[in-house]
């Protein structure tokens, strides 16, 4: 966790407390190389906020611990923040999001976290979880939409997923778009087995399909590997990523060769996009001396993620209230948009006591030279 | 017909790196009738040990590859020297579970160095490919194949015409008898242990440059566990059959049939093999007598 | 005759073991899972060139005597907390078993510890171990004539055969390491008369022959004791009577405990003991 | 003598085969009682929910030690066994609407049924093949809960909300007394399969098992039947197994594939051989270990970061390699296990100041 | 002879004696191309101690298997018989069971009780458990009624505990009842295996050269608790044995095996002057000549000493049931 340091001038009638904030993080687990980026994010953010006058001058006292992606250490650790007494939890994957659910409801704790799952953002399902990106059926609309232009219609789309819950999130809700907004696109999907050692068997389906493109719902390196695959067999196949696999570690396991021209759904912009939200970013970073270039997509997302659920409290001490789980949700709610300089879709993130669903608009990058260019800003389905 | 060939060369390539990690499983279990749960953490440490000589020191391939074989074998004897030896004797339930933690530790290890982020490391095997039959073949794939073939033969050959493959079966069937015999327990589980850690440094190389260098090498240790089974836990021409029919097994499900199932096809294969033998196809009946 | 009292046995160690001592055990005290207390102060000398024998009930400690020798105990929880074991005058206490054996003592084990997944020519060659390859088939050819029957199941494998065979393939496979002791662990467990017989004469002529030093630990005590130049007697972890075999035989309690005699040296016929004896200790 | 060691005289079969008998272990089970009884009383909430998981794993213990420690059968299915317990009380509860007791009860048997079809290979292989053709079971479950096909388990949502037990009217409450109150049936569950197996063992059949495990052939020659025997071990020990994941699922209130994990099964494995095996005792103990000990070194984790912030970043890694540091430790010092350890404890003091 | 009244008879079968209790019938084993068991007839009477000799790898144990149903002979059959006890008391009706076609734990619900050659009792159970084993085919075993302990499982358990006690007393392992029998001296645990195979309250008790391994005191004993198991409960005995003073002294019959084959099947003394057991098993080892004539006076010496000792037993040990 990260202790809270000096008090910092607090003008709130109520209290100078500071604000009491669990965090599970993968640090250590099958996640871990994009778990650990977005913690240290957040704690950075918490750590750029405090030093900034805080949360309307109450400092944010996160207490982070590593659950490795084991959902029965998750729920420890959220019964020990509950028993801290916190007023909001960060966590971090579908598994944990999906298994506290329902506790964070009982408990009135707001909770945000990594996983972009469509039921999550139905306040009626879910009450207390706020989706802060476009969800990854959002994404997959998105890139849909995408693909039926680039091709100019008529391709066949090859989805391939994690098998699990997590990667089959978006499948169907895909399959429905297309019926839905009549794009004219085949669709077919294929869970990868975890741990394979290449996905030369899935290409060949997809090849038999006929398939130009490639949806992959997954984390970077199987993506990465996918990419190394097609190049390999001199495939004419383009990748979508979205969302987990949309990020600078697809382009650097699979080589800027083989990455070269894929496309990358991401609502977070990278550093490299240069928004005008990524000015703070630079601007603490410069501070602690740590070059931008080494930051990644996910530290991005832990940033912004945490920035907005500060805004909410900053929002509810604003308001007079007193920062409880009810008041934070009921400030998320209800406080308008959320401005994120342009970094979380076209920047402006924004729930209401219908939906949870923050935006649903996502930035849309191809692979270049080993860098994330940015094909579209503000895409929306 | 190409695509068929294509998915047999994937499946080889596979199935050879599947039986060289389950060849330093089956070496251990032979002499010294564990069984390591470590194995999958054997190979990622032997890809990271590459990956820091070759990348981070900048050697030379064949000198970081040699530097490789040196630590990969420190690393075998002193896991046997402070774990495994302290444990001699004890009931094998036991002995699985040190393993267990040392397969904790050594990932926790992995981590404190390298962290979690994939490194990306200049590919060492060629990366063309090559036509057969209308088939795309990859040369990195063969090569795999190559290299494998050339260890477990050479492994094979050891163990047939040194008078250690008897003293190692001895020491697995009978520890105190063995050490009646002059054969130093010590020193031949050494062997065992480090043996395996080159064996899986092999094919954590080989992982490492046709995947990613990653955490996600060590998940390749669990599918150890059908391959030695199949073949048989104690039998080293067993490992490559194992590897084989697994690595193929798994490449015909996901090329023909339902991808996500190639996670749990090989322990099916596994179950149906160990209804018709119990011992797998090669392995020892245990005996029995009275 | 020589009758050592129980506590004189642990009292004063021997200082130096004499001339012409091949192995020598002085006051050990062996303790097993760190409680329990086996050798209470054992000390026994085994001449160059001699066969001694080792005789006592079960439970007396006579295995694990052995197993002190040839360093064993580790493996089994157990440890010499007190005292000394020296061969040739070199101390051993600690050496490693394997070490051992290449100093040239060779045990067989109780309960014939063959290797069950190994053939028969396997478990032979696997006794030549520390010997040069040129011996062992020297060797194997030795053993395959004194036990024609392992040369027929050479290739059988271990395990499967019968007890007696498999104590044929134990004795057959110590003597492949070429040892200048011998330690034989009740090497008559299960064998037929016959084979008793000749095992014994045997072990004679490789003393005779070939000047082997052989320490025996043996239930039949009459066999042993007509080939042994001197027995020890044991009892609960401490020697209690030691002396030249042709002494021991004519000892009455030896007579009658060990040999089934009666004081005038008369076998009795098993159907007509008619009761449980409780045995006679020295103790 | 059975007790001569305490030097204890029994005058009756019925007194000797208490499993108490000298005035210091009834002293002992007093002193359990009373503790208890106290806990949910000195405990806050978050050390009460650590106590109510440790409850959960000594049962879920128990049925392993029947299986591994006393019959001799290793088992990597844990995990599996654990979801059919917790999907099937969670499905027949709140799906199809059967009272919590009785749902809990079907999958207590369902499990049971489950367990003991995949105990079948155990029928013909021995030891490590075993131990890997049950990796092989718990590879299964965790495919077909994890695969979900057409969403017969989870209706899509790749997850189940558990509504909040009731029985017979009675409702768990809200966060204040939400532990407490499970602390309660929780403990109650947990003493209740202590006693069971430890019952279990002292009759004809839990021996049975024990010979299975020590020697089959000559437990066929007695007149052993081996196939009813381990398939008898199987279902008795899936049944604590499903009760373990039938509470789970209850008390968490929410079930996914992620919870029954090839990890699963080999933390319970660690309960029951860091604890002992083949003892009941050792599995209580082992539970207790294995749970406390992650909260342990994250409490000691925590006090080292403001000290040693420099290792902050390493402090994750270090946590996961302070675990596995222990347990190898831990076995090397003493591999029978914790109970073992008592034991020993409890001779040094008996023949205090010996030492034979 | 004992006059100690036993509760319990260990006799397990209801033939009369005399009869033919086990008949093996041309039996034949074959393991690969090795021939372990060749053509072999004869017939085990109620009330017998029948030995079985032979050199080694002549087949004995096999032969044992054979009858336990752990080993399954290609040609023969193995028949038992059985007659159900009648009201009065007297043996009723004979049935015959077909050995070969049964698993062994069958074979052993019938009453055929054994030992093995290496001890092979439950190393991690006390002795009492292990003899408490020998009554597993008695009891009944119920799930639920383990578990719960309080009733019928624990007077199950109390009941057999009677008889097992009177075993444990027969065989003098009073010292030895909650000691794990893993630690114990090696012929404490042949009799503890001899304990257990007489549990099971055995029609015919097959015994693996038990004495293997023993001093002369301890087969005297052995031999004893054998005899004393024979003539106090006469129970049928087939004993496999090395020791020739053993076999000769206390078996009623003896069949010698050689290479698999039945080549002597009489009395000891017939068996004992057939050349061709002399020559293939015995060797021509004249028997000590003083042996016999010291028998006599041994027997008095004995009898004081036994009774000095018994009474100083019964002073140290008390037992507790
Ligand atoms: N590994 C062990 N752990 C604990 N106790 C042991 C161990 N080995 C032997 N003992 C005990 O030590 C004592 C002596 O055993 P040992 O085997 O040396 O006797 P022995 O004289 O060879 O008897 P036997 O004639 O039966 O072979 C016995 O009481 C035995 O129970
Ligand atoms: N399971 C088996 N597989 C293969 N061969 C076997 C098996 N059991 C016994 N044999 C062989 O059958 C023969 C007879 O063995 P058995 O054990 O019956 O001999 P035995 O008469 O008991 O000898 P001993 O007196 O040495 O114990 C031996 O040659 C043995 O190798
Ligand atoms: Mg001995
Ligand atoms: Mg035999």
């Amino acid at each position: 966790g990260s202790d809270g340091g000096g008090g910092g001038g607090g003008d709130d009638a109520d209290s100078d407390e500071p604000i009491p904030v669990g965090l599970i993080a993968d640090l250590t687990g099958a996640t871990g190389d994009v778990g650990t980026p977005y913690n240290e994010g957040m704690l950075a953010y918490i750590k750029w906020r405090n030093a900034n006058g805080g949360v309307e001058g109450r400092e944010i006292d996160a207490d982070s611990n590593d659950y490795a992606y084991e959902v029965p250490k998750a729920e420890q650790l959220y019964k020990q923040y509950v028993n801290e007494d916190v007023v909001a939890v960060q966590g971090w994957g579908t598994g944990d999001t999906e298994a506290l659910s329902k506790a964070v409801a009982n408990d009135e704790l707001p909770f945000m976290s990594g996983s972009f799952a469509e039921p999550l953002t139905d306040p009626e399902e879910a009450p207390y979880n706020f989706v802060v990106a476009p969800t990854y059926s959002d994404q997959m609309r998105v890139a849909l939409n995408w693909i039926a232009e680039d091709s100019g219609g008529g391709a066949e789309v090859a989805v391939f997923h994690h098998d699990s819950p997590f990667g089959e999130a978006p499948v169907a809700d895909g399959e429905a778009w297309i019926e839905e907004s009549g794009l004219d696109l085949g669709y077919q999907s294929y869970a990868m087995p975890a741990g394979s050692q290449n996905y030369v068997g899935l290409l060949s389906q997809a090849q038999s399909q006929g398939a130009k493109y490639v949806v992959i719902q997954n984390v970077a390196s199987p993506a990465a590997l996918v990419a190394k695959d097609i190049a390999a067999q001199n495939l004419d196949m383009t990748i979508v990523c979205l969302n987990w696999c949309g990020n600078e570690l697809f382009i650097d396991t699979a080589g800027a060769e083989a990455a070269e021209g894929h496309i990358l759904v991401q609502p977070f912009a990278p550093m490299s996009a240069e928004k005008e939200g990524h000015g703070v970013i630079n601007e603490y970073l410069e501070e602690q001396g740590t070059d931008p270039e080494t930051i990644g997509t996910s530290w991005v997302q832990g940033w912004y993620v945490m920035h907005v659920m500060a805004e909410g409290m900053a929002y509810t001490i604003s308001e007079g209230n007193e920062l409880t789980g009810p008041n934070l949700r009921e400030s998320l709610e209800t406080m308008g948009a959320i401005d994120t300089g342009g970094v979380i879709g076209e920047g402006n993130i924004e729930f209401s006591a219908e939906s949870h669903r923050g935006s649903t608009s996502t930035g849309i990058y191809q692979a270049q030279d080993g860098e994330m260019v940015e094909l579209e800003a503000g895409a929306t389905p | 017909m190409s695509n068929f060939i294509n998915q047999l060369a994937y499946g080889l390539a596979d199935g050879s790196i599947l039986a060289l990690a389950a060849l330093g499983f089956v070496l251990i279990y032979k002499a010294t009738g564990v069984i390591n749960f470590a194995q999958g953490e054997f190979l990622l440490v032997g890809a990271y040990m590459f990956f820091t000589a070759f990348v981070i020191f900048g050697l030379p391939l064949i000198l970081a590859v040699l530097v490789g074989v040196v630590v990969a074998t420190l690393i075998g004897v002193l896991v046997e020297r402070l774990i495994l030896r302290p444990m001699i004797g004890e009931n094998p339930i036991s002995i699985i579970m040190v393993t267990i933690g040392l397969s904790a530790l050594l990932k926790a290890l992995v981590q404190m160095f390298y962290g979690t982020r994939p490194q990306s490391q200049p590919a060492i095997l060629p990366r063309g490919s090559v036509e057969v039959l209308g088939a795309t073949v990859p040369l990195n794939r063969l090569v795999a194949i190559l290299v494998a073939a050339v260890v477990l033969t050479a492994f094979t050959l050891f163990f047939r015409r040194s008078r250690h493959g008897i003293a190692m079966r001895a020491v697995a069937d009978d520890q105190q008898a063995a050490m009646t015999m002059g054969i130093s327990v010590r020193r031949i589980f050494a062997m065992a242990w480090a043996l395996a850690a080159v064996s899986a440094l092999i094919a954590g190389i080989l992982l490492g440059d046709i995947s990613a260098v990653d955490q996600n090498i060590a998940s390749f240790g669990l599918l150890v566990f059908p391959v030695v089974i199949l073949g048989g836990l104690d039998s080293v021409p067993g490992t490559i059959v194992g590897g084989l029919v697994i690595g193929l097994v798994q490449q015909f499900t996901a090329g023909y049939w339902d991808p996500g199932l190639a996670t749990v096809v090989p322990y099916i294969v596994l179950v149906l093999i160990l209804l018709v033998r119990p011992y797998g196809i090669f392995g020892e009946t245990r005996i029995e007598r009275v | 005759m020589t009758s050592v009292p129980d506590t004189a046995s642990s009292g004063a160690a021997p200082a130096a073991a004499p001339e012409g001592t091949m192995l020598s055990l002085n006051n050990v005290e062996v303790i097993y899972d760190d409680v329990i207390l086996v050798l209470r102060g054992l000390s026994l000398a085994v001449p160059e060139g001699k066969i001694v024998a080792l005789l006592g009930s079960n439970g007396a400690g006579k295995s694990t005597t052995l197993k002190a020798v040839s360093g064993l105990l580790p493996s089994e929880h157990g440890e010499v907390t007190d005292g000394s074991v020296l061969f040739r005058g070199q101390d051993i206490t600690t050496m490693d078993p394997a070490e051992r054996v290449k100093q040239g003592m060779s045990l067989c084990m109780e309960g014939r510890h063959v290797f069950e997944h190994l053939t028969v020519a396997e478990n032979l060659v696997a006794g030549a171990y520390t010997q040069p390859r040129g011996n062992g088939a020297e060797d194997l050819e030795v053993v395959y004539e004194f036990f024609p029957k392992l040369a027929d199941m050479r290739s059988r494998v271990a395990g499967y055969l019968s007890g007696g065979e498999q104590q044929m393939l134990a004795i057959g496979r110590a003597l492949m390491a070429r040892p200048t002791l011998l330690m034989l662990d009740e090497p008559s467990l299960g064998l037929a008369p016959l084979l008793v017989q000749e095992i014994f004469g045997y072990i004679k002529r490789l003393n005779e022959e070939r000047g082997l030093t052989v320490l025996v630990i043996e239930q039949n005590a009459r066999r042993a004791l007509e080939v042994a130049h001197h027995g020890y007697i044991m009892e609960q972890g401490r020697i209690v009577l030691e002396g030249p075999a042709a002494e021991l035989r004519e000892n009455p309690d030896v007579k009658e405990f060990y040999l089934g005699l009666g004081e005038e040296g008369g076998r009795k016929s098993y159907r007509d003991v008619k009761h449980y004896k409780r045995r006679k200790r020295w103790l | 003598m059975a007790a001569t060691a305490t030097g204890i005289h029994h005058r009756s079969y019925t007194s000797e085969l208490r499993l108490r008998a000298t005035k210091s272990e009834y002293f002992r089970l007093a002193l359990m009682l009373v503790l208890l009884l106290v806990v949910p009383f000195v405990l806050d909430n978050y050390w009460l929910s650590v106590v109510n998981t440790i409850c959960i794993a000594v049962i879920g213990a128990v049925g392993l030690n029947i299986l591994v420690g006393y019959t001799g059968q290793i088992s990597l299915g844990q995990g599996g066994f654990l979801a059919v317990g917790a999907y099937s009380s969670a499905i027949l509860s709140d799906r199809i609407g059967l009272p919590t007791p009785l749902a809990i009860l079907f999958a207590v048997v369902l499990t049971a049924v489950v367990g003991t079809f995949f105990g079948l290979p155990g029928l013909r292989l021995k030891g490590l093949y075993l131990a890997i053709a049950t990796l092989a079971s718990q590879m299964i479950i965790e495919f077909l809960i994890r695969r979900d096909y057409g969403g017969w388990l989870t209706e899509g949502a790749g997850y189940i909300n558990v509504d909040r037990l009731e029985i017979g009217g009675f409702k768990i409450g809200g966060r204040d007394v939400f532990e407490t109150q499970w602390y309660w049936i929780l403990m109650v569950l947990a003493v209740l399969a202590v006693i069971t197996g430890r019952n279990l063992f002292r009759t004809g059949l839990g021996r049975s098992f024990m010979a299975v495990r020590d020697q089959d052939i000559a437990a066929e020659a007695i007149g052993v039947n081996l196939t009813r025997a381990k398939l008898t071990a199987f279902a008795v020990s899936s049944a604590f197994v499903g009760l373990a994941g039938a509470l789970t699922a209850h008390y968490s209130e929410v079930i996914s594939w992620e919870k029954f994990t090839l990890d699963v099964s080999i933390l319970y494995l660690a309960m029951i051989i860091v604890g002992g095996l083949g003892s009941i005792a050792g599995a209580v103990y082992g539970a207790i270990f294995m749970t406390l000990l992650p909260e342990f070194i994250q409490e000691a984790a925590n006090s080292a970061e403001s000290s040693l912030p420099f290792l902050a970043n390493q402090l994750p890694a270090i946590q996961n390699a302070l675990f596995g540091l222990i347990i190898i430790c831990f076995l090397i010092f003493e591999p029978r296990g914790l109970d073992r350890i008592w034991h020993r404890m409890k001779d040094y003091i008996r023949f205090w100041p010996f030492r034979y | 002879m004992l006059t100690r009244a036993y509760q319990h008879s260990l006799r397990g079968s209801h033939l009369p004696a005399g009869q033919p209790l086990l008949e093996v019938d041309a039996i034949s084993l074959r393991f690969g191309g090795v021939k372990a068991l060749r053509d072999i007839s004869f017939t085990v009477t109620e009330g017998h101690i029948h030995a079985v000799i032979g050199p080694n790898g002549a087949g004995k144990s096999s032969l044992l298997n054979c009858i336990s149903g752990l080993y399954h002979p290609q040609e023969g059959q193995i028949r038992l018989h059985s007659a159900a006890l009648g009201a009065d008391g007297t043996p009723g009706e004979t049935r015959t069971h077909t050995l070969t076609s049964l698993p062994p734990y069958k074979i052993a619900r019938l009453g055929v009780a054994r030992s093995f050659q290496n001890i092979e009792l439950f190393h991690g159970l006390t002795v009492l458990e292990n003899l408490m084993l020998g009554r597993h085919i008695h009891m009944k075993h119920s799930v639920l009624k383990s578990m719960l302990w309080l009733g019928p499982a624990r007077r199950q358990e109390i009941a057999h505990r009677h008889l097992v006690e009177e075993v444990i007393d027969l065989l003098q392992l009073q010292a030895f009842r909650g000691k794990p029998v893993g630690s114990l001296a090696y012929g404490i645990q042949k009799r503890v295996e001899l304990g257990r195979a007489l549990c099971l309250q055995p029609a015919l008790l097959l015994l693996d050269e038990p004495m293997a391994g023993m001093n002369a005191e301890e087969k005297e004993d052995m031999a004893r608790y054998i005899l004393d198991v024979h003539e106090l409960a006469s129970v049928s005995v087939v004993l496999i044995e090395h020791d020739m003073n053993v076999v000769m002294d206390i078996s009623d019959r003896v069949s010698v095996l050689d290479f698999g084959a039945l080549i002597a099947d009489g009395t000891p003394d017939e068996v004992k002057a057939d050349p061709g057991v002399i020559e293939a098993y015995l060797g021509a080892e004249e028997e000590d000549a003083e042996v016999r004539e010291a028998v006599v006076k041994m027997e008095d010496q004995i009898e004081e000493e036994h009774a000095a000792d018994r009474a100083a037993a019964e002073g140290t040990e008390g037992g507790n049931g």
